[in-house]
């Protein structure tokens, strides 16, 4: 069968050139780094580069990359080991409503340790407001986290303007730019953050890596301990493959963003108003603010999980806020702190392209999708079309 | 994660409609959970002769809607009151753990079809 | 050049077989675990029956297995996880004076935060007591961590022995099992623990992913928060293509073990007679009690590292409890607790041999060694021969 | 991790050995940290004619006080005396941070030898 993958923000196949760069280093340079013989300078070799093509396009210094397990432990690396280090300094935190699960959820075991959490709402449009930061901030807040770009509604957060503010405060800036590499300019100066979160699975590189940017002077707590890797920072062998993998997936990121962008953007584009001819349906999040790969929108009246299946059942991979997809009972938090009511957010189809996609798929999915939603709504009871 | 017949349900829902005479109507879930389930039931002679759905839900809704519409037809109402959100599940082969709630919606439902039925004759 | 490889303990190649396993998951199967679509089913079906073999290995269930980044992150779920989840029932730990940083460290942590750790000695053979054990334990104790067997001397623990009286006892045994999974039973129900932690690259497989067994009914407060992964015990995409590539080691070692492990036992023993022919050279730890593929030896009057880096440029990889090799300046803790005096534990050398290991590879180890030591003797100001 | 120039000074150490009729001796280190290095002298005209080495100690530590003789021989007493660690580490160009303080051990045990040299004459 035919198949389109529209989920690329939820993960990537790994590309043939980052697997190349990786292969080497599962069967013959599979050293310990922190070995002393050939085998593990291999390996430690292999890392130093790695670490050097990281810093070097996030415009940081090598000793500021720290490679983790993916998003979410840098996530929670980010946020656990910066508030547990600075808690003597104060203990309010601020994030947004709109954040990954990765961030929410620490920020929630925090709170149970006794430290504030502010959850900065979001405008219809699903931005946080840098006026709303600006109130929001105390003589006792240590650290603000806001993403980069949402992974669901894929709007564009002011993070270079928040983390001005937060400098000037004295205060930590963390950003969670996994679904925003590749898209946007992610240089650590330009944006003012302290700590900046990657992960490689979203850019065609492999699941179970990622890195975390810290800023020179900032002190980490660290969170999972054992030996002295990763400045000790972060403990464990570390994944040799998986972080020349990030590396390679990076730089190529980097390298074809200016190409690449703008034909996902013109797809996008395409898929988007086709889609918006269906009746009763709309565009969740900024038109404009948004990463040029994402559409995120509402059919009234039927629901999401019923939706992908039926679009499965012809080949074509997307994602819901369901909250029959999300394992929970809630649809999602973000289409929620929209201002959406339940019943539409139940309904959200989210297609995120990338750069193998092409227009016959386009035109595919644009000859699939209304009759499905046109059945699904036969068969609902709250449609009266 | 769905067994093949609830994927057949799914897919090839039986009995969807409205039945516009139709004896009891009965609805079950409201749209803040996902999940809405509306069936109508024509009975003669205390049977159900006729059953129709309309289901706001998941792949599991839709599906637990649908076979109990099968499992419904022709039989009596004392019987039909019997059926068990458990049994028509097993009906389906099974459902996945977190989607067992879903399946409660298609019990009830016709459960409240019936009551509704009682109420007008 | 030549190269002899007889670090096993640090880590190994991953094995044809379990690349080749592991290759359908970066490319073609590439899906997120917890997309509804069919490449999401896909990638959840691998981990399923990934979850499927090392359970069955482990004489466990399907739903006691959690994937994790590696050994280290194992351990510190455990230990931190189970600590923290039933410190209301007590807050005195118990390990041993031998353990991997992955669990020392963590154990330290837990000491600041107001719990009391009892680290047992060992014997001069490198063994804990069970005796010691029982003494150790005191109304408030609530878990129990002893690795299964030593990474630097081999030396295997009498886990099902402690594990008994701390069942007995209403304590939760977790026993890192990093070093004995190939050579050793690892059944959790012959072990008597409740929590057991794997890693892959130790087994030929990939580095950065992991294994913790968590028998039902025990829980643990999540470490890496973020999404409903892992029963929402660890957070994070899944790295698929690494959790089948640990599978498939395990299942190969399980399956070969029998057949392979006593070749290399008779390689080490030669191996082993040979070394010990060198005057003033002593085995550390056990002979008996010890993994069949582990040789740890002091020379007296020599430093680890200078030996390890003349054996590296004969081609040999080895590994040393020597400060200068560890990045601190204090030689090995377990050397140190087996009653060395530092100036010896700092000329020790650790030969860990594996599956592809040779009887000429053993001949030419034999070969090089004796004048090597031999050279460094007698640049030593120690060495009056 | 290690300079070119360390690892041929830890493979091809320069003036290993022992002066038996040494003019003065140096200690430094001890064999707790995993470091020690002794320097015999041999002193004519207050100039440094011989030098010879004995380590126990990582690479780092056997290239300084293999580089340190190269660099004393031939020279005045006060000039020997102002050779500093760092300077033992730049003519190996560098050492791992980590190791910087394997360089201390060099110098300091010539000037352990000097004095006792000193002291003796
Ligand atoms: C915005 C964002 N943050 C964090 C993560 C978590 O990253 P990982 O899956 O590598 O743990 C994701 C994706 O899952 C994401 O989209
Ligand atoms: C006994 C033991 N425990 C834990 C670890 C840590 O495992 P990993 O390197 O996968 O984090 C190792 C090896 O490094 C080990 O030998």
């Amino acid at each position: 069968m035919k198949t389109v993958y529209l989920d690329h923000a939820a993960t990537t196949s790994v590309r043939d050139e980052v697997l190349e760069a990786m292969l080497p280093y599962f069967k013959d340079s599979f050293g310990n780094a922190s070995s002393v013989h050939s085998f593990g300078r291999e390996a430690k070799k292999a890392l130093d580069t790695a670490r050097e093509t990281v810093a070097e396009i996030l415009n940081a210094d090598f000793n500021e990359i720290i490679f983790t397990s993916g998003g979410t432990e840098s996530n929670n690396l980010a946020i656990k080991g910066a508030a547990h280090q600075y808690k003597q300094r104060g203990t309010h935190l601020i994030t947004s409503a709109i954040e990954h699960p990765a961030v929410l959820n620490p920020m929630k075991e925090l709170e149970k340790e006794g430290f504030t959490v502010t959850y900065l709402p979001v405008n219809e449009q699903g931005i946080v407001s840098v006026e709303a930061f600006q109130n929001a901030v105390r003589d006792d807040t240590i650290l603000v986290s806001i993403m980069h770009a949402n992974n669901e509604i894929g709007t564009i957060q002011p993070i270079a303007a928040i983390g001005k503010i937060a400098r000037e405060r004295g205060i930590l800036m963390h950003t969670d730019a996994v679904q925003s590499v590749g898209y946007l300019n992610i240089d650590v100066d330009d944006l003012n953050v302290d700590l900046l979160t990657l992960s490689a699975h979203k850019i065609y590189g492999p699941k179970g890596v990622g890195a975390l940017y810290v800023r020179k002077g900032v002190q980490l707590v660290p969170q999972i301990r054992g030996g002295a890797q990763e400045r000790r920072k972060r403990a464990g062998t570390e994944n040799t493959a998986g972080i020349v993998g990030l590396a390679k997936a990076l730089e190529l990121a980097h390298r074809e963003q200016a190409a690449v962008v703008p034909k996902i953007e013109k797809l996008r584009d395409r898929l988007l108003e086709g889609i918006l001819q269906i009746p009763h349906t709309r565009l969740n999040g900024s038109r404009t603010e948004r990463l040029p790969n994402n559409i995120n929108v509402c059919f009234e009246f039927i629901e999401g999980e019923s939706l992908l299946l039926n679009l499965d059942l012809k080949g074509i991979a997307g994602s819901s806020g369901s909250a029959c997809t999300s394992g929970s009972l809630e649809p999602s938090h973000v289409l929620l702190a929209l201002g959406l009511p339940h019943e539409i957010a139940h309904g959200s189809l989210r297609l995120t392209l990338g750069r193998d996609n092409t227009d016959a798929e386009i035109d595919y999915v644009l000859e699939c999708l209304p009759p499905i939603v046109e059945r699904l709504r036969q068969m609902s009871p709250l449609y009266n079309g | 994660m769905y067994s093949d017949k609830v994927m057949d349900h799914f897919q090839n829902p039986r009995n969807v409609g409205e039945i516009p005479d139709a004896d009891g109507i009965g609805v079950e879930g409201n749209a803040r959970c996902g999940d809405i389930m509306k069936i109508w039931i024509k009975v003669e002679d205390n049977r159900i002769v006729d059953v129709k759905f309309k289901t706001f839900g998941c792949a599991a809704a839709v599906a637990t809607s649908s076979m109990i519409t099968e499992l419904v037809i022709g039989k009596t109402i004392e019987e039909a009151e019997k059926i068990t959100n458990t049994a028509v599940a097993e009906a389906l082969d099974g459902l996945p753990p977190v989607k067992m709630h879903c399946s409660n919606l298609a019990a009830d439902a016709l459960k409240k079809a019936i009551e509704d039925y009682k109420a007008k004759h």
